[in-house]
């Protein structure tokens, strides 16, 4: 291998080094921006990280298994991802193994930027080496992979669903140059290597292509435009980068590092959450996944059109869609990415809620009640449980067939739990009920506290601070009563389907337990969206702005993917999703509580 | 015997129990007081819930009569019962032997002025219902001031009103006032249009609907409260006085326009002919039926029937029904005498 | 406003007032305030119209504020009234004229109470006699003294030597017309003119040259309302009521404002004077009060009487700038001084008074 | 000069006082505030009403009544739990109506 061109420069490098510079330090500025607007406390906890092993072992697995071979999309469509993991790790292991060439053969080019990636035109072949052949093999290898990617990518756009996508996002201006361009890298990539293949070398791929060519074109005047071309694609390509979806790629490293360093949304659009906005790639699935999509008109309310008129800085738009998302999760849940639209959502609420006036000045006047037994087992049934008063029934009379000695707090009405409020983007008016409702928690000397709302139950477990208090849904507390053999309940031949209400299932994790209880009463049959995929009953208090109608056709989509397999009866825990059922479903619509203690023995 | 049966009034009730007697063989005399036939039907412009125009209502009635007997501009001068037949004289110099009598005298809308608190007759922006329907289809009343801001409906005025002397509701006035609003709304979108109301009585079929549209399309604002008193301005608009009960205080609003919502009454005219054989009368002034549910067409004199306003508050359909309900009535009675 | 909507009104709230022969019974309250209206009033009416007017010193309260203010139970003041009416009865009257409207409310509220409930006159008969030894009778009409000189003004006007007229201008004063409460809101048809539309002073006003002022607050209290005024606590409530009254008849300018009650004059009199210290506001001409008067008062003007004979130096709000405007000629000088030319004193803080 | 009282503050409700242009504003975002019929379920089911006034029927009530400042006091307390919301018979968005009079009216008089 020696250097064909003395100096080892040429002009065609120009376009590609205006582009990779540009984007350089356009991403060194974004950097800076970001780190600057994240609070204090969040920087220091970042740098922190790095020096963390265990935090930079996660930090690795997560670049490689996310940014480089799409895992997650790999499990939602294995098509799918094979594209993106082919482009991706193809390219990646293109620019790898194009430095390892200059390191070992032209080692004085080291350094060089555009050297690695020109390395074919730079240099000539001059004798036949294992070593040599086996980097072309690898080189030729890996662009035949990311050109496998890159069909795949074209008829994607042609027939999305093939890669299990209903819905695709449409392109914006930067981002159809961005794509365009990156359409035509790597066949110009092929062409240019193809052409100089004659007297670089090549392997199976290229020198193929160079006889080929050499055949209809003859001489090797072609090289120059085809190195042209190259360089200018990809030039264009990093130039409309930053304005353009594939901003995701270097930004979701940054996304990574900072999510595994600890750090949250405060602040819609600065600090952290800009590096949530930059590493969403536009790829749409969360179209797919969001609840109002059952009607078109509302499909522009998904977290990608959020997030791109975030980008553009429409506040309008921004607050539109903020205010609409029912807060299901979903998309956050199957976001390939991670982007957790959901908190970016609730800050934007707060840029307008928060000035609100409020006044909480009653809080100071409840008091603990004073009771002379301290129970061990503090039941909360939640404000939205005490309009369907069956749970309540139902829970009573499971306490009293498992003898628990238990306290009912709100027997009588409650305080709000604080959740609605930070929803509604009020943090600092949720604080306060948070902190009133703590001190009466704390003073009732329970060990065990048992919720009747998921709503309740999530921001317990995020927001308040309990020592010594465990936190149980109530589907948790009957499934340990039953495996404890405290209460026995009579199987038949029912047949039910569980609903996963939003805050239950994708809010607290909380999967398995209920799905036992239902088994433990009859068969239970399977929805065609469940567990993390399962759809919103409509009725959440997430939205601020989804209408009535718009809510009942959710309902019923979300009805819809339960009874596929004709159950008897659909079973649901949040009593939210009770009422919001129970005004439309043909089926009987139960509580969990509701069915255990209708066939306690 | 002969099958004439005497029809007095000639409203949208007399003329569909007249359309209906003629069909069944009746040889029917229909009067009518008035110079035309269709009583406070002809002189309204459009009808609650949907707004049809009252001429489409009042012609196919008008036209179903054809081959019936009928006399305008004509009183009953004396009427009495000779051997199971009425013996009526009527004011044109006819005398009618009549087997069946059938009263279809309707109301009379309570004469607003005698509520003096309201000064209707007194303050220069203040009319009735009525008054606003011959302006909804003439345009014409120099009370409705160009491009009024403020437009006031009164509820309830004469009806529900110890002090009134009439006690009972008059039913179709919550659902008239509020079709009005609308549509005072739609002539003048740049009003702000209340109504006062004691209880908002939606009872029938698409009212609900009205109401909410009331509501939501046209703004108009209700205010639970009964006006008390309304007095001039220097400006000669129209300021008036109610309590908002919902806040439970008093309140005050200037306005352009106060309409008020006049309700039914016995009409003078059927009470006059109903003294003359002594037809009784309830409480409420209006003509007493023989059963309050079963027999409901039927005085408790043998050949007097009844259909419509003449025996209580009632909307177009429900007198309508009472027409038909009547000539099936007389009917019977002519089949069970023979 | 549609006059002959009025007129309709009017023509169906007439009451037949017996001509002459009266048995007269003065106010608390006016005797006090306004000494000299009952005074012209009986001069106008036997001096000048020739009518029989008696009156007797035996007479008393008719119990009226102590009722009202909750001080004494209804038999008892029932019992009074029995023994005003037996007086009359005694010097041979059957017409009981009242110069006070809370007295002409309660006469009439007894007289409707005892038609009711005819054990109940037997009653206060039988206390009548145990207490006083006296005969039962009722009066056989019963009229306010405003529905006299309302009866009379057409007679007062062909007697006027002024005229309720601008006399620069020959425009016709703004006369707001206030109404006693007690005069027809409790019986619309003892009043002239029923309670809606009272007459009586407004057929006073049109008779005499004036344009009656028809304002929003027209049926408004003057505030008085006993209990508002007696109790301190509540006196801001009356103060309140008559600033409402103001406010609303402020645009229509009015020139001055006639009364036919004890209370209303003194009340929309003297709180002029209050608000204008409290707020500052004064709601007549050239940062003046607007002059209130009594009917009697008024009537004195027409026929001629000196100012000063009609008692309106005691009036809080200056009727100076008022003569001037019905050019009725007066001495300043004498403003103050009473009978032998006896100094009365001068208010101390005439804010509203010109003088 | 002190009389030992004074004129009181007229308790009157004055629809000349009722700003249409805000309120039109209110009912551009949310035409639902034209809905309510004043059934008062927002109210008896309100959680934050247990323990202070607070109720949306009667907001809205003051608001139509030109008494903004009244309005705000009677939401100040909402804890936007959404109770209302399930329990309204004509549908109304409350919690945001609730936000959206808050924000418009934040500055009342």
């Amino acid at each position: 291998m020696r250097e064909r061109i003395a100096g080892g420069y040429d002009n065609f490098v120009i376009p590609f080094m205006i582009g990779i510079i540009f984007l350089l330090v356009y991403l060194f500025i974004g950097l800076i921006r970001i780190l600057k607007h994240v609070p204090g406390e969040d920087r220091k906890r970042l740098f922190l990280s790095f020096v963390n092993p265990k935090i930079i072992i996660k930090d690795l697995r997560d670049i490689i298994c996310d940014c480089l071979l799409h895992v997650k999309i790999f499990k939602r469509n294995i098509l799918l991802g094979y594209m993106h993991a082919s482009i991706a790790f193809g390219w990646f292991m293109l620019i790898v193994i194009g430095h390892i060439e200059v390191a070992l053969f032209v080692p004085q080019r080291n350094g060089s930027l555009y050297y690695p990636v020109f390395y074919r035109f730079f240099v000539a072949e001059q004798n036949y080496t294992l070593k040599g052949a086996f980097f072309f093999f690898l080189m030729d290898f890996f662009l035949l992979i990311v050109l496998g990617g890159v069909g795949l990518a074209m008829y994607k756009r042609v027939r999305s669903i093939a890669m299990g996508m209903r819905r695709t996002t449409k392109p914006c201006f930067a981002d159809r140059v961005a794509l365009y361009c990156l359409w035509s890298i790597f066949p110009l990539r092929l062409l240019a290597e193809g052409f100089t293949a004659g007297i670089s070398g090549g392997s199976f791929l290229t020198k193929p292509v160079n006889m080929l060519f050499a055949n209809f074109f003859g001489n090797d005047l072609n090289i120059y435009p085809t190195w042209w071309a190259y360089s200018i694609a990809l030039g264009l390509f990093f130039l409309a980068m930053p304005f353009s979806r594939y901003m995701h790629i270097p930004t979701e490293v940054l996304l990574i590092v900072m999510r595994n360093a600890g750090l949250k949304v405060t602040r819609p659009r600065k600090g952290f959450a800009e590096a949530e906005i930059y590493s969403c790639s536009s790829c749409g699935i969360c179209l797919d996944a969001c609840p109002m999509n059952v009607q078109k008109k509302n499909i522009n309310y998904s977290s990608v059109y959020f997030i791109r008129f975030l980008r553009r800085h429409n506040t309008r738009k921004i607050n539109e869609i903020a205010d609409k998302c029912l807060m299901c999760g979903k998309c956050v849940v199957l976001c390939p990415v991670g982007v957790e639209s959901c908190n970016i959502k609730m800050a934007q609420r707060g840029t307008v809620t928060e000035k609100l006036p409020y006044d909480y000045s009653y809080l100071q006047e409840i008091h603990a009640p004073v009771k002379e037994k301290k129970e061990k087992v503090l039941y909360f049934a939640g404000c939205m449980t005490h309009l369907t008063p069956s749970i309540i029934k139902s829970m009573q009379k499971i306490f009293e067939a498992a003898g628990e000695d238990y306290y009912f707090a709100d027997s009588d009405g409650g305080l709000c739990c604080g959740r609605p409020l930070m929803m509604a983007g009020k943090k600092e008016a949720a604080k306060e009920l948070i902190k009133k409702n703590s001190e009466l928690f704390m003073a009732s000397g329970c060990e065990t506290i048992v919720l009747s709302c998921p709503i309740c139950l999530r921001v317990f477990k995020e927001e308040y601070r309990l020592p010594g208090i465990k936190l149980l849904h109530h589907t948790q507390y009957i499934d340990s009563l039953i495996k404890e053999g405290r209460i026995s309940v009579n199987k038949d031949d029912t047949s039910f389907v569980y609903h996963d209400p939003c805050e239950l299932g994708r809010g607290c994790k909380i999967y398995d337990e209920p799905r036992n209880v239902v088994a433990a009463l009859g068969e239970l049959r399977h929805a065609s969206k469940e567990k993390k995929e399962s759809i919103c009953c409509g009725g959440s208090v997430g939205s601020l702005t989804l209408n009535f109608d718009d809510r009942a056709k959710i309902t019923r989509e979300s009805i819809k993917a339960l009874t596929v397999e004709n159950p008897d009866k659909i079973i649901t825990a949040c009593p939210l999703c009770l009422k919001t059922f129970s005004d439309q479903s043909m089926v009987p619509v139960n509580d969990i509580a509701e069915a255990v203690a209708e066939k306690i023995a | 015997m002969n099958k004439n049966v005497m029809v007095i009034g000639g409203g949208p009730c007399g003329l569909e129990a007249s359309a209906q007697l003629h069909k069944m063989g009746y040889n029917v005399i229909l009067i009518e007081k008035e110079k035309q036939l269709g009583g406070h039907l002809a002189k309204w412009d459009r009808l609650f819930p949907e707004g049809i125009e009252a001429k489409e209502v009042l012609q196919p009635l008008v036209d179903n009569i054809n081959g019936v007997k009928y006399f305008l501009d004509t009183e009953v001068v004396s009427i009495n019962l000779l051997d199971k037949e009425y013996n009526v004289i009527l004011s044109n110099g006819i005398t009618v032997l009549s087997k069946a009598v059938l009263m279809t005298s309707g109301f009379d809308l309570f004469p607003a002025e005698k509520k003096e608190e309201y000064g209707y007759g007194i303050y220069d922006r203040v009319i009735t219902n009525a008054d606003l329907e011959k302006f909804f289809a003439t345009g014409k009343d120099p009370r409705v001031v160009e491009n009024p801001k403020r437009i006031g409906f009164v509820h309830c005025v004469g009806s529900r009103d110890e002090k009134a002397g009439n006690r009972y509701c008059s039913k179709v006035c919550c659902a008239t006032a509020v079709k009005q609003a609308c549509e005072m709304k739609a002539l003048f979108p740049d009003a702000e249009i209340f109504c006062f109301y004691m209880d908002l009585r939606m009872f029938g079929r698409g009212y609900e609907d009205m109401y909410l549209k009331a509501q939501k399309d046209y703004g108009i604002r209700f205010i639970r409260g009964r006006v008390s008193e309304v007095s001039e301005t220097l400006e000669k608009q129209v300021l008036v006085k109610a309590e908002d009960t919902l806040s439970g205080k008093p309140l005050k609003v200037t306005l352009d326009l106060l309409v008020l919502m006049a309700g039914m009454q016995n009409a003078k005219s059927g009470i006059r002919i109903g003294e003359m054989i002594s037809m009784k009368r309830s409480d409420d002034g209006f003509f007493t039926t023989k059963g309050s549910i079963l027999s409901l067409q039927e005085c408790d004199k043998a050949g007097i029937f009844y259909a419509g306003a003449c025996t209580g508050p009632k909307t177009l359909p429900d007198t309508l029904n009472e027409a038909r309900a009547a000539a099936v009535s007389i009917h019977n009675y002519f089949n069970k005498e023979n | 406003m549609i006059y002959e909507g009025k007129q309709k009104i009017w023509s169906e709230y007439q009451k037949e007032i017996p001509e002459d022969h009266y048995f007269y019974v003065r106010s608390c309250i006016r005797q006090s305030f306004f000494p000299a209206s009952e005074k012209v009033f009986l001069d106008i009416t036997r001096n000048r119209l020739h009518k029989d007017f008696f009156e007797t010193e035996h007479h008393t309260t008719c119990g009226g504020i102590a009722y009202h203010s909750d001080a004494i139970p209804q038999e008892t003041s029932m019992t009074i009234i029995a023994r005003q009416f037996a007086l009359m009865h005694k010097y041979g009257y059957e017409n009981y004229v009242c110069s006070c409207i809370t007295s002409f409310g309660l006469y009439t509220e007894t007289l409707e109470t005892w038609r009711e409930f005819p054990e109940l006159e037997e009653k206060i008969k039988e206390n009548l006699w145990e207490s006083c030894k006296l005969e039962f009778a009722k009066p056989k009409y019963l009229a306010h003294a405003s529905d006299l000189i309302y009866k009379y003004r057409n007679l007062i006007a062909s007697q006027a030597k002024f005229k309720l007229i601008e006399k620069k201008s020959g425009r016709p004063l703004r006369v707001v017309e206030h109404i006693g409460c007690h005069y027809a809101k409790m019986f619309p048809s003892r009043g002239v003119g029923g309670a809606e539309y009272p007459y009586v002073l407004a057929g006073m006003i049109e008779a005499w040259g004036g344009e009656v002022i028809d304002y929003p607050e027209r049926r408004h209290c003057c505030g008085f309302g006993f209990r508002q005024y007696l109790i301190k606590s509540n006196r801001g409530y009356s103060l309140s009521n008559t600033h409402k009254k103001f406010e609303s008849m402020e645009p229509f300018k009015p020139d001055m404002i006639i009364t036919n009650c004890p209370g209303c004059p003194y009340f929309l009199d003297r709180w002029q004077y209050v608000i204008s210290e409290m707020e500052g506001k004064t709601y007549g001409e050239n940062g003046h009060g607007i002059p209130v008067f009594t009917y009697e008062e008024v009537a004195g003007l027409v026929m001629g009487y000196d100012p000063w004979d009609l008692g309106l130096q005691v009036h809080q709000v200056g009727v100076e700038p008022l003569l001037d405007k019905m050019g009725i000629p007066y001495d300043p000088e004498k403003k103050y001084k009473g009978i032998n030319n006896k100094d009365l004193g001068r208010p101390e803080l005439p804010t509203c008074a010109c003088l | 000069m002190d009389f030992g009282y004074s004129l009181s503050p007229s308790s009157r409700i004055d629809l000349d006082l009722f700003d249409r242009n805000r309120f039109n504003t209110l009912a551009e975002i949310e035409p639902d505030v034209l809905k309510c019929m004043a059934c008062g379920s927002c109210t008896a089911t309100c959680t934050a009403g247990k323990y202070a006034k607070n109720s949306l029927r009667s907001a809205i009530l003051y608001l139509q009544n030109g008494q903004d400042k009244q309005a705000l006091e009677y939401l100040k307390p909402c804890m936007l739990c959404g109770k209302c919301f399930m329990v309204c018979p004509r549908g109304i968005n409350t919690r945001h109506l609730i936000l959206s009079i808050l924000k418009i009216y934040n500055n009342a008089k």
